[in-house]
C-alpha cells in the first residue's frame, strides 16, 4: 500500500512542480522546480525497480542539469553587469 | 490570442496521439523473449549481476559508444560556441567553510565515483553515473577553491585516451572475440566478484573517466566563459 | 571484405585522435581529419565495387550475439551505394570548409567527424534505438556546426533548429520505446516478421511517432521554417552537408522502415512528399537569397525522393534496382548538384541571386552553375532525368495521374526559378570580381565530374543500339572544352562534326524520317557556314549548336520512347544555350525554357501514358498504345507548344529573333521543323488508332489557321526586322499545321512541302537580314534603307526568298499554297480556306514593308560606306536559292519523294478518315509556269536595276513635320509604324490578350507564393507550433 | 499504478510543450524541454515495469534460477540511461546558444530573434 501511495504522491508532486517551473516568476526558482521534477522522478524509478535509472536521473537529470542551468543564469547576469569580453 | 488557441490545439493534438500509450502500457506480466534471454544468458555468458549493465555495455554496446560520443559532442559543441575566459580574471573568494569543506569532500566523492563505475556490473550504476559523481567532486572544488586550475590539456588527454582505449577494447573484441565491443574478450571470471564480467569493468572505467572529464570540461567552459 | 564496423571505427578513432594531434600542431589535426574522411569514402567505394561485383552482403552483430539480441549492422548493395555517395560528398564539402575549419579550434573538426559517424551509423544500423542514437549524433553535431559563421543570424537559426530537432527527437524516442513495448524487439528484421503488431492501437501510435520524427527531420512543407533559416544563415559548406549527406542518411532510414508501414501510412507519406515538392518550389520563386532559395529547392527535392520511394513501396515493388533507379537517381542528382550549388554560393559570397552576374566572366564557374541548374531541373543526361522518367512511368502505370500532374507542375516551377537564376548569372554582366579559391573550385569540379560519370551509369537504360544519343551530351562537352579555340576553327570543327553525323545518320533513314533528316540536318549544316563570317572567339555558340544538330539526328534515329524524349529534351537544352548566349535580356531565354519545358512535359506525360502495360524496360515507339486518345492528344499538344501556335507563342518572337545573326536562321528555319517532325512521327504512329479523330483534325485545323492568321498579322506591326521574320515563321508554321490537320495524303504532302520551302526561304531571308544587320548593327527597320545599293546580292537573295514566301508563282511557295488550298477545298473546309487566303493577303503587307524599309528607300548617311554582307553569309543563301530554283522548275523533285514518303507511311489513303485523294498532281507544270513568270518578272527587274542609280528630284517642302520638332526622331521616318492605318481595322486582333493571360497567370502563381512564404514568420516558437500541428494533422490522416 | 505513472509522464510532456510554445524567455523554453525529457523518461521506464518484480540485478536475493520471472525488463532502463545522457548534451548545447544569443542582443525574448524569415 505504501509504495502505491508514495507513487501517487510523487506523481502529483511532479505535476505541481512542472506547473511551478512553467509559471513561477523567478527563473532560478523555475530551474530548481525542474530539478525537483527530476529528483521526484528518480525516487519514482526506485519504486519502478529501476535503480540504475534512478541513480542516473538523480545525478544527471536533477543534479548536473540544474547546475548547468544555474551556471548559465549566472553567466547571463555577468554579461548584464558588463563583465564581458 | 489566436496563437494561444493554436498552441492549445497543438498540445491537445499531442495529447490525442499520446493517450493510447496509457492504456497500452502495463498490461504485460512476463518478459518478452529478448529481455528474458538477456536475464537468463547474461550471468552465464558475460558474468554480470546487473543485467542493465550487460545490456548497456555489451548487447547494446554500440548505443553506449554513441552515447559517449554524444556527450563528446556536448563538450565540443559548448567549447565550439563559447570562448575561453581571459586569464587572470578575478574570481570571488568563497567562504572559508565552503572551501575547506570542499577540499575535504572532494577526494571522498572522487573515490565514490570510482567505486560506482568499477562496480557497474555488480550493483546499480556504472560509467556514466560514476563519471557524473567525479564531475560533481570537481564542481565542488571549483566552487570552493579560489582558483582551481583546470588543466584543459590534461583533460583533453584523459578524455581522448580513455575514449580511444574504449574503442580499442571494442576493436579487440572484433578481432579476438565474437564481435565489436564483445566483452567476452576477457574471461567471465567468478560470478559476483569485482574482477569478473570480461571487459565490462574495464570499459566502464574508461567510460567513467571519459564522462567525468567531459562533464568537468563542460562545466569549466560554462564557468570560465565570463 | 572489411567489416562494416570499421567505417564507424575510422571516424570515431579520428574523433579521439584529432584533439591530441591538434595539440602537436594545427596541420596534424587537419591531416588526421581528412585522412579519416578519405578513408571512410574509400571504404565506401571499395564496398560498393565489391558488392556490385557480386560479393555477398555483410551482416555484422555487435558483441558477437545474434538475432534480435544484439545490434546488427547491415552492409548490402543499397547501403554501400548510399555510403559511397554521402562520404564522398562529405569529403568534398570538408575540403570546401577547409579554410573555415583551420581558423576554428579542434572542436570543429571533431564535430564534423561525429556528424559523419552519425550519418554512417544511420545507414548501417538495423536497430531502431541505435538509429535514434546515431540520429542524435548527427543532429547534435549539426546544431553546433550551424553556428559556424558566428553571427547573430547563425546563432538564432541554430537555436530554432535545436527546438525543432528536439521535438523530432522527442517523438522518435517515445515511438521507439513503445515499439519495443509492443513488438518486444527493436531489431528491424524481427519487427518485420510481425508488422501487423504495429498497425493498430499502441503499435500504430508508436510507429507513427517514429515516422513523424523522421519526416520532421526531412523538413516537410510547411513544418520546416527552421531549416530554411539554417540554410540561409549557416556556412554553405556545413549546409551542403546537412542537405546532402545528412538528409540522405535520414532518407535511407525511412527507406529501411518502409516495409513496416501500412498502406494508409504510405499514401499519406507520399502525399506529404508531393506537397513538399510542389509548394517548396512554389515559395522558392519569391526568394532572393541564394542560400534560402537553395534551401527551398533542397527541401522540394527531398520531398520528391520521399514520394519516390514511398510510392514504389505502395506499388508493391521490392527490387532494390527499381528503388535505386528512382529514389537513388533522384537522390544522387540532388546530392552532387546541391553540393555544387552551395559551394558555388560560398564562392560567390553574400550576394542576392540578381547579382550573380559576377559569374558571367568566369567560364568554368558559369559552366558548373549551368550544369547544376540543368541537372537539378531534371533535364538529360543527368541522373535526375532517368529517375524522373522511371518514376513517372510507374505512376502512370499504376494510374496515379494526379500525382504525375503535380510532379510535372512542380518541376515546371522549378525550371522557372532555376533558369531565371541562370539567366541572371549568364546575361547580366557584373564587373565585380570574385577572388580565386581553388579549395572551393576543385570540389565543385569533382562533383561535376562525378555527376557526369553517374549520368553515364544511369543512362544504361538507353539501349546500346542508339549510341548516337549518348553522343549528344558528349559532343556538347567536347565543344565546351574546345572553347578557347578561335571562332572560325570551331565553326569548321562544328561543320565537320555535324556533317559526319549527317553522313552516318541519313543513309539509315527512309520515308518521312529521311525527309525530315535532310531538312533538319542539311538545313542546319548549310546555314552553319555563315558562322565563318564572324570573327572572335564566339564563346558559347558551338556547344549548343553541335548538341542541337546531334539531337536532331537522335530524334530521327531513336526507336524508343525514352530515346525520343531524351533527344527532344537535349534539343530544347541546346537551343536554350544558343538563345541564352545571343539574347540581350534574360527574359527571352527564360520564356523559351518555360514554354519548351511545359511542352516537353506534355509530351512526357503522353509518352508514359501510352507505354504498353508491364514494360519496365524501355519500350519502342512502335509499341506505344494510343487507343485511349489522351496520350496522343497530350503529345500533340506538346508539339504544338513547341511549334508556337497562337496562345502559346509568347516565347516565339524573341526566340527566333534574338540569337546571333548566324544562329537565328537555324533556329527559325530548321529547329522549328523539329516540332513538325515530331507531329508527323506521332500522327503516323497513331494513324487509325485514335478515337474521335474527326474532331481532333477540325480543332487542329483551326489552331493552324488561326496561328497562320495571327502570326502574319503580328508580323506587320513589327519595327524590328528579325522579329518581323520571326512572326512570319509563326504564320508559316500555322500553314503547316493546317495542312497536316487535313489527315489526307495530299494534306500531309502539302504540309511537308510547305515545311521544306519554308526552311529554304526563311533561311535565305534570315541570313540576308542577318548579313545586313551584322553590318549596320541595328535591327530597327526605320534605321535602315537603301541597302539595295550597298548590298545588291543580299537584296537579290532576299527578294527571291520573299517571292517564295508570298506564294505567288513561279517559285516554290506557290506549289505549297496551291496544294494547301486545293486540299482544303477538297475537304470542304471553306472557312479555313478563306482564313488562309486572307492571311496570305496580309502577308503581302509585311513582305512589302521589309523590302521597302530595308532595301529600297533612301540610303542613310551613316551607312554610305557599308559593304556587302560577308561572303560566308551569302554562300548558304545561294545554296538555298539554287534549291528553290530547282524545286520551282522541277517540282516533281520535291513533291514525289514527299508523297512517296507519306504514301509509304500509310498506303495511298491515310486511315484517319478515309478521305480519298482525288487530286492528281500532274497538271501543274512547274517548268512552264516558271519560265513564263520569270520572263514577266525579269524584264521590270532589269529595268529597275538600271534606273536605281539615277537621282530622284524631290520638292523642297516635301517633308511631313514642317512645323514641329518630334520628340523621337525615328517617328519621322516613313518606315516607322508603317502600318499604323491598319491598326484601326485589324489592330484589335493583335491586342496582347495572350500576353496578358500568361502574365496574369504568372502573377497569380507569384502571389500565392508570396502568401505562402509568410507562413515562415522567423519565430522559433511558431516553427515549433507548426511542427506540432503538422504532426497532429498527419496523425489524423494516417489513422 | 503504472497507468498513473505513464499518465504523469504524458502530462509532463504536455506541460513541457505548453511551456515551450507559450513562454517567451529562451531559458524558460529550455526548461520546457527538460520537463519534456523527464516526462519521456518516466514513460519509458514505465514500459519496462512489471508488477511485483524486482530490479534486474541478480544478486543472491534474486538468484539465477527462474530469474526471468522475478525481474523487470532491463531494456527500457538501458534505453533511458542513454536518453538521459543525450538530454544533458542537448540541454548544455541549448544553454550555450542562449548565452551566445544573449551576448548578441542582451535579450532572451525569443520574439527578438526572428530576423530571418520568409
Amino acid at each position: 500500500m505504501f509504495p502505491i501511495l508514495l507513487c501517487y504522491s510523487l506523481c502529483l508532486m511532479m505535476i505541481i512542480a512542472a506547473f511551478g517551473a512553467v509559471y513561477v516568476k523567478n527563473l532560478t526558482s523555475a530551474v530548481i522546480a525542474a530539478g525537483a521534477i527530476s529528483l521526484a522522478a528518480s525516487l519514482l524509478y526506485l519504486l519502478l525497480a529501476a535503480p540504475d535509472v534512478a541513480m542516473t536521473e538523480a545525478a544527471i537529470g536533477s543534479g548536473l542539469t540544474s547546475v548547468v542551468f544555474l551556471y548559465t543564469l549566472h553567466l547571463i547576469k555577468k554579461i548584464d553587469e558588463g563583465d564581458d569580453d | 490570442m489566436i496563437k494561444r488557441l493554436f498552441v492549445l490545439l497543438a498540445v491537445a493534438g499531442m495529447a490525442v496521439i499520446l493517450i493510447p500509450f496509457v492504456s497500452g502500457n502495463g498490461a504485460g506480466d512476463a518478459l518478452n523473449n529478448v529481455a528474458a534471454t538477456y536475464v537468463e544468458d547474461a550471468p552465464r555468458d558475460l558474468g554480470t549481476m546487473n543485467i542493465v549493465t550487460a545490456v548497456i555495455v555489451t548487447y547494446r554496446g554500440l548505443d553506449t559508444l554513441g552515447e559517449v560520443l554524444v556527450l563528446f559532442i556536448a563538450t565540443a559543441g559548448v567549447g565550439f560556441l563559447l570562448k575561453k575566459r581571459r586569464e587572470g580574471d578575478p574570481v570571488q573568494p568563497p567562504s572559508e567553510i565552503l572551501s575547506t569543506g570542499g577540499m575535504i569532500l572532494m577526494p571522498l566523492i572522487v573515490l565514490f565515483g570510482i567505486y560506482v563505475f568499477s562496480h557497474g556490473h555488480l550493483t546499480p550504476g556504472g560509467g556514466f553515473q560514476g563519471g557524473v559523481i567525479i564531475a560533481t567532486a570537481f564542481l565542488l572544488a571549483m566552487l570552493s577553491a579560489r582558483r582551481l586550475p583546470i588543466y584543459s590539456g590534461l583533460l583533453t588527454w584523459i578524455e581522448s585516451v580513455s575514449g580511444f582505449a574504449y574503442l580499442a577494447v571494442g576493436v579487440l573484441g572484433l578481432v579476438l572475440a565474437g564481435g565489436f565491443l564483445d566483452s567476452r574478450l576477457l574471461p567471465a571470471g567468478r560470478y559476483g566478484s569485482l574482477l569478473s564480467s570480461g571487459t565490462i569493468p574495464l570499459i566502464y572505467t574508461f567510460i567513467g573517466l571519459k564522462v567525468g572529464t567531459e562533464l568537468v570540461s563542460i562545466l569549466d567552459k560554462l564557468r570560465s566563459n565570463q | 571484405m572489411v567489416s562494416p564496423v570499421y567505417l564507424l571505427v575510422v571516424t570515431i578513432a579520428a574523433v579521439f585522435l584529432v584533439p591530441l594531434a591538434d595539440r602537436i600542431g594545427r596541420s596534424y589535426g587537419m591531416s588526421v581529419f581528412y585522412a579519416a574522411i578519405a578513408a571512410a569514402a574509400g571504404l565506401g567505394l571499395f564496398w560498393f565495387l565489391s558488392l556490385r561485383g557480386g560479393a555477398p552482403a555483410q551482416n555484422v552483430f555487435i558483441a558477437g550475439f545474434t538475432g534480435p539480441y544484439a545490434i546488427q549492422l547491415q552492409l548490402g548493395i543499397a547501403e554501400s551505394f548510399v555510403i559511397v555517395l554521402v562520404n564522398t560528398v562529405f569529403l568534398l564539402a570538408s575540403i570546401v570548409l577547409g579554410g573555415a575549419l583551420i581558423k576554428e579550434k579542434a572542436y570543429a573538426l571533431t564535430l564534423m567527424l561525429l556528424m559523419l559517424t552519425g550519418i554512417n551509423g544511420l545507414v548501417l544500423s538495423r536497430d531502431l534505438f541505435n538509429m535514434f542514437v546515431f540520429m542524435e549524433l548527427l543532429s547534435i553535431s549539426t546544431y553546433a556546426l550551424v553556428a559556424m559563421p558566428r553571427n547573430g543570424q547563425a546563432f538564432s537559426a541554430g537555436f530554432k533548429y535545436m527546438i525543432a530537432g528536439g521535438l523530432a527527437s522527442t517523438f522518435f524516442l517515445i515511438g521507439t520505446a513503445f515499439v519495443y513495448r509492443t513488438a518486444g524487439t527493436l531489431h528491424l528484421d524481427y519487427l518485420l516478421r510481425s508488422p501487423e503488431l504495429l498497425h493498430g492501437g499502441v503499435g500504430f501510435a508508436a510507429l507513427f511517432l517514429v515516422i513523424a520524427a523522421l519526416l520532421i527531420e526531412l523538413k516537410p512543407f510547411p513544418a520546416n521554417g527552421w531549416a530554411l533559416d539554417v540554410y540561409q544563415a549557416g556556412h554553405p559548406g556545413v549546409v551542403s552537408i546537412i542537405t546532402t549527406a545528412g538528409t540522405g542518411a535520414v532518407l535511407f532510414v525511412l527507406y529501411k522502415l518502409l516495409p513496416l508501414m501500412s498502406v494508409r501510412m504510405l499514401q499519406v507519406l507520399g502525399g506529404a512528399g508531393i506537397v513538399t515538392f510542389v509548394f517548396s518550389n512554389l515559395v522558392a520563386i519569391k526568394q532572393e537569397n541564394p542560400g534560402r532559395l537553395l534551401g527551398y529547392s533542397s527541401i522540394s527535392q527531398t520531398g520528391l525522393v520521399i514520394a519516390g520511394m514511398v510510392f514504389l513501396r505502395l506499388f508493391g515493388i521490392r527490387e532494390i534496382a527499381v528503388y535505386a533507379a528512382v529514389a537513388g537517381g533522384l537522390f544522387l542528382n540532388h546530392l552532387f548538384v546541391k553540393g555544387l550549388m552551395f559551394w558555388l554560393s560560398e564562392r560567390v559570397g553574400p550576394r542576392p541571386i540578381r547579382e550573380w552576374g559576377v559569374l558571367a566572366g568566369k567560364p568554368l564557374l558559369l559552366f558548373l552553375f549551368g550544369l547544376a541548374v540543368v541537372a537539378l531541373s531534371g533535364l538529360p543526361p543527368f541522373p535526375g532525368f532517368w529517375a524522373k522518367w522511371e518514376f513517372l512511368k510507374l505512376l502512370a502505370a499504376n494510374g496515379y495521374y494526379p500525382v504525375l500532374g503535380f510532379i510535372l507542375a512542380g518541376s515546371l516551377i522549378e525550371v522557372f526559378y532555376l533558369f531565371r537564376w541562370l539567366g541572371y548569372a549568364a546575361v547580366k554582366e557584373d564587373h565585380d570580381t570574385i577572388s580565386p579559391a581553388p579549395a572551393v573550385t576543385l570540389p565543385m569540379v569533382a562533383a561535376a565530374i562525378l555527376l557526369l560519370a553517374a549520368s553515364v551509369f544511369f543512362s544504361g537504360s538507353l539501349s546500346v543500339r542508339e549510341p548516337l544519343l549518348r553522343l549528344i551530351p558528349a559532343a556538347g562537352i567536347l565543344f565546351y572544352l574546345l572553347e578557347p579555340l578561335p571562332g572560325r576553327v570551331k565553326t569548321v570543327l562544328a561543320l565537320a562534326a555535324s556533317g559526319s553525323a549527317a553522313v552516318i545518320v541519313l543513309p539509315g533513314l527512309s520515308g518521312l524520317h529521311l525527309v525530315f533528316g535532310i531538312m533538319l540536318l542539311g538545313g542546319s549544316l548549310v546555314q552553319m557556314i555563315a558562322g565563318l563570317g564572324s570573327g572572335g572567339r564566339r564563346r558559347g555558340i558551338y556547344p549548343g549548336m553541335v548538341m542541337m544538330v546531334y539531337s536532331f539526328a537522335g530524334l530521327l534515329v531513336t526507336e524508343t520512347a525514352l530515346g525520343f524524349f531524351f533527344a527532344w529534351e537535349m534539343m530544347t537544352l541546346a537551343s536554350y544555350l544558343l538563345i541564352l548566349r545571343g539574347s540581350r535580356s534574360a527574359r527571352t531565354p527564360l520564356l523559351y525554357m518555360i514554354f519548351s519545358t511545359g511542352g516537353a512535359f506534355l509530351i512526357l506525360a503522353g509518352l508514359i501514358t501510352a507505354l504498353p502495360a508491364g514494360s519496365l524496360s524501355s519500350a519502342g515507339l512502335g509499341d506505344l498504345v494510343f487507343s485511349g486518345g489522351t496520350a496522343f492528344y497530350l503529345i500533340i499538344a506538346g508539339f504544338l507548344v513547341k511549334a508556337g501556335v497562337v496562345g502559346v507563342h509568347l516565347w516565339l518572337p524573341g526566340f527566333y529573333s534574338e540569337a546571333d545573326h548566324d544562329v537565328s536562321p537555324i533556329l527559325s528555319s530548321a529547329l522549328s521543323k523539329a516540332a513538325v517532325a515530331g507531329l508527323f512521327i506521332f500522327m503516323s504512329l497513331a494513324n487509325g488508332t485514335v478515337p474521335g479523330s474527326d474532331m481532333f483534325s477540325v480543332i487542329l485545323g483551326w489552331i493552324g489557321g488561326l496561328t497562320a492568321f495571327f502570326g502574319t498579322l503580328m508580323a506587320i506591326y513589327q519595327e524590328d526586322a528579325k522579329r518581323l521574320l520571326a512572326f512570319s515563321s509563326m504564320g508559316q508554321m500555322g500553314y503547316i499545321i493546317l495542312a497536316a490537320s487535313l489527315m489526307s495524303t495530299i494534306g500531309w504532302t502539302a504540309a511537308i512541302y510547305i515545311a521544306v520551302t519554308h526552311l529554304l526561304f526563311k533561311g535565305i531571308m534570315f541570313l540576308s537580314v542577318g548579313g545586313v544587320v551584322s553590318r549596320l548593327n541595328t535591327t530597327n527597320m526605320y534605321e535602315m534603307g537603301g541597302m539595295i545599293k550597298r548590298m545588291p546580292l543580299s537584296f537579290m537573295t532576299f527578294l527571291i526568298g520573299l517571292i517564295a514566301l508570298s506564294g505567288v508563282p513561279p517559285l516554290t511557295g506557290f506549289g505549297g499554297k496551291w496544294l494547301l488550298y486545293s486540299a482544303l477545298v477538297g475537304k470542304g473546309w471553306y472557312m479555313l480556306t478563306a482564313l488562309a487566303l486572307f492571311s496570305s493577303a496580309v502577308a503581302f503587307l509585311y513582305c512589302y514593308r521589309i523590302i521597302h524599309s530595308v532595301f529600297l528607300g533612301q540610303l542613310k548617311t551613316g551607312f554610305r560606306a557599308v559593304k556587302e554582307a560577308s561572303v560566308w553569309y551569302l554562300i548558304p543563301q545561294f545554296i538555298f536559292v539554287m534549291l528553290i530554283m530547282i524545286f520551282s522548275m522541277v517540282p516533281r523533285l520535291l513533291i514525289e519523294p514527299i508523297s512517296a514518303a507519306v504514301g509509304k507511311l500509310a498506303g495511298p489513303d491515310l486511315l484517319w478518315q478515309g478521305n480519298t485523294v482525288s487530286h492528281a498532281l500532274g497538271y501543274w507544270n512547274g517548268t512552264t509556269v516558271m519560265m513564263v513568270t520569270m520572263g514577266v518578272f525579269m524584264v521590270p527587274l532589269v529595268w529597275l536595276l538600271s534606273r536605281v542609280r539615277s537621282i530622284q528630284k524631290v520638292k523642297q517642302f516635301n517633308i511631313v513635320y514642317a512645323a514641329e520638332r518630334p520628340d523621337r526622331p525615328e517617328t519621322t521616318h516613313y518606315a516607322h509604324n508603317f502600318f499604323a492605318h491598319y491598326t484601326k481595322a485589324l489592330g484589335f486582333l493583335s491586342l496582347p490578350l495572350v500576353r496578358r493571360f500568361w502574365e496574369g497567370a504568372g502573377e497569380w502563381i507569384s502571389s500565392i507564393a508570396a502568401a505562402l512564404r509568410h507562413l515562415y514568420s522567423g519565430n522559433g516558437q511558431t516553427y515549433a507550433l507548426q511542427v506540432m500541428l503538422y504532426i497532429t494533422v498527419l496523425y489524423l490522416f494516417m489513422r | 499504478m503504472i497507468h498513473a505513472v505513464t499518465a504523469t509522464g504524458i502530462i509532463l510532456i504536455l506541460t513541457g510543450l505548453w511551456c515551450m510554445l507559450t513562454r517567451k524567455h529562451i531559458i524558460r523554453i529550455i526548461i520546457g524541454f527538460s520537463i519534456i525529457d523527464t516526462g519521456i523518461h518516466i514513460m519509458i521506464v514505465s514500459t519496462g515495469y512489471i508488477r511485483n518484480r524486482t530490479a534486474p540485478i541478480l544478486d543472491h536475493a534474486v538468484g539465477l534460477q527462474g530469474a526471468a520471472d522475478k525481474v523487470v525488463d532491463p531494456v527500457p532502463s538501458a534505453l533511458v540511461l542513454t536518453a538521459i545522457v543525450i538530454g544533458l548534451a542537448v540541454t548544455a548545447l541549448m544553454l550555450s546558444y542562449a548565452v551566445k544569443l544573449y551576448r548578441r542582443k542582451r535579450t532572451l525574448d525569443i520574439n527578438n530573434y526572428a530576423e530571418l524569415k520568409w
